[in-house]
């Protein structure tokens, strides 16, 4: 098989489950060695995505193709794919090494064989030390690393990998991600991951799905998704649905200009020029939390500029983020010192027009 | 690792229908539920007895028409109404009173519950049989406490008024049942207790509120289920209360403790009438059968939410 | 408005040790935040100044007064859960509930519940029941509830954790508003450390049933006093690189790599009796180059590495650099990033400016210098 | 001396309502304990001394026992072990098939015959007895102990059956679907994977049954025979007779419920599901 070819392609996937479109039309392909992170909401389709693809659930229409061959008939076991489940999925009564040895005992490889096999991958790891332990007696990150053990014991050609860090504390999951990550540039198998996490989507994935209400509504590399969201509701996802947003209305003849956070506001004449060249009456304007400046006073602003009030902020050590306020819109600022104002004073956010991303008022998707 | 099966039997990806492993248990109980409950339906139209031999005789809905207008019949169900009333309130009153006081933490705690509910597990044979040496009229230990103390102990086992508004004998069964069944509650009801959120509690304790207002809005909303169920399950277990009655009383004297259950099995193993011995437990059986209606849409609806 | 005082404070559970040996001063009026991980026994040790548990060991002490034997019940003290633990009424009488029992009259009662909901923003709700309240302001009749019968300490436990983020950063401010104005005892506890940073005066990190460290917001990001408060504080955590003292030219190796020269540095180390130490520095702290100009800062460390992973996240990047077998992380924002044009297997050269490091002893990971 | 302070006499009234309580809970429990110490110590009073007063024991001894094996106890005993054993095994099997398949597959009507299967626990069992007992004697299973094997693997069978089904529901699904992805079958999840994890769950399920079946009354009144006798007709066959022996009485009954007695307390965890057939878990 060439490297070009497609290892696995999934082809307009729908499921219904009582009376309610869970999956629409799903469709992406993937080459071998790459990870694609799928990300949504809980509730959006995910998991049932991946049990289709193992063959655990079937679809009401579309097709799974794995190497070149329909695998819609194919129960489980026959289909080359490993599956790691959100609630991982252990044999609680069984040891560690009884647990990872599972998928090579029902392949029915002799004694040898599963000995050395299970003893690679728990190197691989770092688990050889637990071995011995019954799969209860183990801490959250310990099962976590069992579980994709269990799955890469199996020689398969697609690993499925179902929220493989939720469930576990900040820190460890900050720490297993990197590792997460290095092990899967270093065994170079293909891996499709479902995440709700968007760190975990961004900082893994070769590239990034979007699955929102079982709908893909964004595909690409972690930085096109994240500088080129292709619609408000992608970039709000992203920032926790804390995205800092203005609304601005342009007359049809591109003179008075209104915004939805009162008449305190002022525009570079350069984004003013900007924004009436893109031809629509009314626009959303967006930046994250980097790019946008909260302070006392914002001398110049090469963008918008807004009055707010000071409502918090978040101390992080390294930084803070500064929350302010204007009617129902919140803005976040990343600052490296707070503000010299006190809660519920007035402050200035100012969104630098570079920073700015530009979704469409009408249909929310991205302009610019 | 020990296989009990033959390989073929483990054969890989081998899938079993579901039926298969349901039916052995289905059979039996085909042939030892369904098909009685079926017949039993049949016997209830005949006129039926196996001493007389003679040949069964279909009488139509005769036996039913006899049941429900025999004033013997009534007068058991009233006892029956009567028996419940007590019965229960007894038990739900001790039950709750022993849950609430069973309510906080303590060391212990959970050996205490255990041994309430050793009457509970041990059978209502040997239970009854033990309380008829217990309240036995001369020489029983209970008459002989009451008689050091007030000088005199009532006949437990007669017809006589009690004090309570029943028959003593009637009393006694009351009493014997309630202390089997009063640890049902209880526990249900601690069981239910233990539901409510350790938070809850927690700040009812800082809050230090007052304990009419803890039953009513921290211990009340919690235990409501668990109200109901032990009240479905007393109701219906009540109406087969057989065993203790057999053994203390057997009925009577005359009929004073003749609740509905011992009143069929009189009707069908002592005057060997099986066709009104049926029909009248079929009348029963589809009260029971509503009661379950009713408790499957509680549960298993509260336990989908 | 009293001080509190825990002494050797120990709690076992069968055989597990939830506390071990835990001394506390918290002081008059001071918003006090305990932090740490699930399991660290940070809960236990509220329950405790609560009434809700006995210490197995150790005394409490309010003010002067032993209160170790004080059930909950008549400890006087106000608690707010992480799920507020309401009663099943309205939202009156959530607030009227504990002053029945304290014995206000009735007209006082009513004054009382309109004042505090009217200060805490949920006067117009009293007559509701408090399933129809959204979350923010059940927890605000949690905290009216807390503020009404007035009690010597507000307890917290994980108050704002099930809040959306934009409403618990008002809440905190608002709480931390409140505080000033009553200038009264509290004691915070949470598993997140930006709660803990930002509102508190002063903060207790525990782990495993012991205080690691009791300091400002700074103190405790900055000078952590153990590895583990520099791991847990911080996202990424603080890295930690295991170097030797040379003892020829007393200067600082990672592995058979030079990495500082000063002889000064590595003396102070021999002198408190370490060859060996671990370099402790945070992840936002280090300046990434390709390249070493000619002449740098004398005061830089300088670490040879190989970039071994790349994780992007938005607001900024993390790179992975190996070096000599161990590995350390580094903060990048993303228009440094790009400026580097970075890449995995690249190799990179790491300053942090010593001023911004930490020494650790390895047996005991105790920052010594 | 404590310094008095604002704790001090709250404490008291706090310390005396605590101890009120107490003392009526530890009061109940004593009046709840009587009946079964009674029975215990008067197992092993001399026959003099029966009616003493109950909390009376000078001399123990063990002629009360020897009595109760005269009368016939031993063989009451052994019959109650056979029937109770056979019933709940035969149960067992049955029910451990039955329930994994209604917990982990569609099948149909599965509801309704979840439903039947738990209305038979509220059917007065005099609806069952009549049919029973004529085909019984029809077909010459009364007084043998098959019959009332089969009639107590039936009775046995729904407890069995949803309390079974109530430990498996509690594993989560995604085991049997990993074991399916590894590449087992059903047979291997089922017995290799799900039992072991439910071992405990199905040893206090049978535990259960064997405790009704023990006490079971009713059926074995009218379907055993002179030989195949259980202890509770043993017991209530006493009942009739004048002047009785309450000594012999009270050692067949220690007898009788000394297991039940031991068991309680290993059951404990399990006493909720016990009580509720299932349908409540904790």
């Amino acid at each position: 098989m060439g490297k070009d070819e497609y290892i696995i392609q999934v082809e307009k996937i729908a499921k219904t489950y009582n009376g309610r479109r869970v999956l629409n039309d799903i469709s992406f392909a993937l080459r071998r060695g790459e990870l694609l992170a799928i990300l949504g909401p809980p509730g959006s389709g995910k998991t049932t995505l991946l049990k289709i693809i193992a063959g655990l659930i079937k679809q009401d229409a579309g097709d799974v193709i794995i190497n070149g061959r329909i695998v819609n008939d194919l129960p489980p076991y026959e289909r080359g794919v490993s599956l790691v489940f959100e609630t991982l999925a252990l044999y609680p009564n069984m040891s560690v090494y009884e647990n990872i040895a599972s998928p090579l005992i029902a392949e029915k490889k002799d004694k040898e064989y599963i000995d050395r096999r299970v003893g690679e991958i728990s190197r691989l790891l770092k688990i050889e030390h637990i071995l011995g332990r019954k799969a209860d007696k183990l801490s959250g990150g310990e099962r976590q690393r069992v579980a994709i053990a269990r799955a890469l014991a199996k020689e398969a050609e697609i690993y499925l990998l179902d929220e493989p860090l939720s469930n576990l504390d900040a820190k460890i999951r900050y720490a297993l991600r990197t590792e997460f990550k290095k092990l899967k540039s270093l065994l170079g198998k293909t891996i499709i991951l479902a995440t709700s996490d968007p760190s975990d989507a961004l900082a893994l994935g070769d590239k990034v799905m979007l699955l929102f209400n079982g709908a893909v509504i964004q595909e690409g590399p972690p930085i096109d998704i994240y500088y080129a969201p292709r619609n408000i509701s992608i970039a709000r996802y992203l920032t926790g649905n804390i995205l800092n947003e203005v609304s601005i209305s342009i007359d049809s003849y591109g003179k008075s200009v209104s915004m939805d956070v009162g008449q305190e506001f002022s525009i570079d004449p350069y984004f003013l020029k900007v924004l009436r060249e893109v031809g629509e009456t009314s626009i959303t304007l967006a930046s994250y939390a980097d790019g946008c400046i909260v302070d006392k006073s914002v001398e110049s602003c090469s963008g918008i500029k807004v009055a707010g009030e000071f409502i918090g902020y978040e101390y992080r050590g390294s930084e803070y983020l500064v929350y302010a306020r204007k009617g129902e819109r919140v803005f976040r600022s990343l600052r490296a010192s707070l503000p010299n104002v006190t809660f519920g004073e007035r402050v200035e956010v100012c969104i630098p027009h570079t920073n700015a991303l530009l979704f469409s008022g009408k249909t929310g998707s991205l302009i610019r | 690792m020990r296989k009990p099966f033959s390989k073929e039997f483990f054969n890989k990806g081998r899938m079993l229908n579901p039926w298969l492993m349901i039916l052995p248990a289905f059979l039996i109980l085909l042939v030892f539920n369904i098909f009685p409950l079926l017949w039993s339906l049949g016997i209830s139209f005949y006129r039926f007895s196996v001493i007389i031999r003679e040949a069964p005789r279909y009488v139509g809905g005769l036996n039913y028409i006899n049941v429900i207008t025999s004033a013997e019949a009534w007068d058991r169900i009233i006892r029956t109404g009567i028996y419940l009333a007590y019965a229960l309130s007894l038990q739900f009153g001790l039950g709750l009173l022993l849950s609430l006081l069973l309510f906080e933490d303590f060391k212990g705690k959970r050996m205490l519950i255990t041994l309430f509910t050793i009457p509970l597990m041990i059978a209502p044979v040997a239970s009854s049989l033990f309380f008829r040496y217990l309240f036995d009229e001369n020489l029983g230990p209970v008459n002989n406490f009451l008689k050091s103390i007030a000088g005199y102990g009532p006949l437990w086992f007669s017809s006589n008024m009690s004090p309570l508004g029943i028959p003593y004998a009637l009393l006694t069964v009351v009493l014997v049942e309630t202390w089997i069944w009063t640890p049902f509650v209880m526990f249900l009801l601690t069981a239910g207790m233990s539901s409510i959120p350790q938070d809850l509690i927690e700040q009812s304790r800082v809050d230090s509120i007052k304990f009419r207002h803890k039953f009513r809005y921290v211990i009340l909303p919690y235990i409501k289920p668990m109200i109901a169920l032990a009240l479905i399950f007393r109701f219906m277990d009540s109406l087969k209360t057989f065993d203790s009655i057999y053994i203390l009383t057997a009925g009577g004297p005359g009929a004073t403790t003749e609740l509905i259950s011992v009143y069929i099995y009189r009707v069908a193993f002592e005057r060997w009438d099986f066709g009104s011995a049926t029909a009248l437990s079929y009348l029963i059986l589809v009260i029971v059968i509503f009661m379950t209606n009713v408790f499957m849409r509680y549960i298993l609806g509260g336990e989908r939410s | 408005m009293v001080s509190i005082k825990l002494v050797d404070i120990s709690k076992t559970f069968g055989s597990v040790e939830a506390l071990k040996d835990v001394s506390l001063e918290i002081r008059d009026g001071e918003l006090f935040a305990i932090l740490g991980p699930s399991g660290c026994g940070k809960t236990t040790l509220l329950r405790i100044v609560a009434g809700l548990e006995k210490p197995t060991k150790g005394r409490v002490y309010f003010d002067d007064i032993d209160v170790t034997n004080i059930p909950a019940e008549i400890r006087d003290v106000s608690m707010v859960f992480q799920f507020y633990a309401l009663y099943p009424t309205t939202v009156f009488n959530n607030i009227a509930l504990p002053l029945k029992s304290k014995g206000y009259s009735r007209i006082d009662i009513e004054k009382r519940v309109k004042e505090i909901a009217e200060l805490v923003g949920i006067g117009k709700a009293l007559n509701l029941h408090i399933d129809k309240l959204n979350i923010a302001d059940k927890q605000k009749v949690a905290l009216a509830r807390a503020m009404a019968k007035e009690p010597q300490v507000y307890l917290f436990d994980e108050p704002l954790t099930i809040l959306d983020p934009v409403t618990r950063v008002i809440m905190r401010s608002e709480l931390k508003k409140l505080q000033h104005r009553l200038k009264q005892t509290m004691i915070y506890v949470t598993h997140d450390q930006i709660e803990a940073l930002t509102l508190a005066d002063r903060i207790a990190v525990m782990n495993f049933g012991v205080v690691e460290q009791v300091g400002t917001s700074w103190d405790v990001y900055n000078l952590p006093n153990t590895t583990f408060v520099g791991w847990f504080l911080g996202e990424p955590g603080m890295n930690f690189v295991e170097i030797a003292v040379d003892k020829d030219d007393l200067s600082i190796n990672i592995g058979s790599k030079k990495i500082f020269r000063d002889p000064s540095l590595g003396k102070k180390l021999l002198d408190l009796g370490l060859e060996k130490a671990l370099l402790g520095f945070r992840a936002e702290n280090v300046v990434l180059v390709k390249e070493v100009p000619g002449v740098h800062d004398p005061n830089s460390i300088v670490i040879d590495g190989i970039i071994r992973v790349i994780e992007f996240f938005g607001t900024h990047y993390v790179v992975n650099v190996e070096t000599e077998g161990s590995e350390f992380k580094v903060k990048l924002s993303v228009s440094e990033f790009n400026k580097l044009m970075l890449g995995e297997n690249d190799k990179v050269k790491a300053l942090v400016r010593v001023d911004k490091v930490c020494f650790f002893n390895l047996d005991n990971n105790r920052r010594v210098l | 001396m404590r310094k008095r302070n604002q704790y001090t006499t709250p404490l008291v009234l706090y310390r005396v309502r605590k101890s009120l309580k107490f003392a009526l809970l530890i009061a109940l429990l004593a009046i709840y304990l009587i009946p079964i110490y009674g029975m215990f110590s008067l197992a092993f009073k001399p026959r003099a001394e029966i009616y003493s007063g109950l909390f009376e024991l000078t001399r123990v001894t063990l002629e009360n026992f020897e009595e109760a094996y005269r009368y016939g106890a031993y063989s009451a005993i052994t019959n109650s072990i056979i029937v109770t054993v056979g019933g709940v095994a035969i149960a067992l099997v049955l029910a451990v098939l039955a329930s994994y398949a209604f917990s982990r597959f569609a099948v149909k009507g599965k509801n309704i015959l979840m439903f039947y299967i738990l209305s038979t626990r509220m059917m007065p069992p005099i609806t069952l007895i009549i049919p029973i007992f004529i085909m019984f004697f029809n077909v010459g299973l009364k007084g043998t102990y098959l019959g009332l094997i089969l009639v107590y693997a039936m009775m046995s069978l729904p407890l069995s059956i949803w309390m079974i089904k109530s430990f498996i529901d509690d594993i989560p699904k995604d085991i049997d679907q990993a074991a399916l992805v590894d590449g087992h079958s059903t047979m291997f999840i089922l017995f290799k994977i799900i039992i072991p994890m439910v071992i405990p769950g199905i040893a206090a399920s049978a535990a259960f049954a064997a405790i009704m079946l023990w006490n079971e009354f009713l059926f074995a009144l009218l379907l055993s025979g002179v030989d195949t006798k259980p202890t509770s007709v043993l017991l209530s066959s006493i009942r009739g007779e004048r002047g009785f022996n309450w000594g012999r009485v009270a050692a067949i009954e220690v007898v009788y419920i000394l297991p039940i007695i031991i068991l309680v307390f290993w059951l404990q965890k399990y006493m909720l599901r016990g009580l509720t057939f299932g349908t409540v878990r904790r």
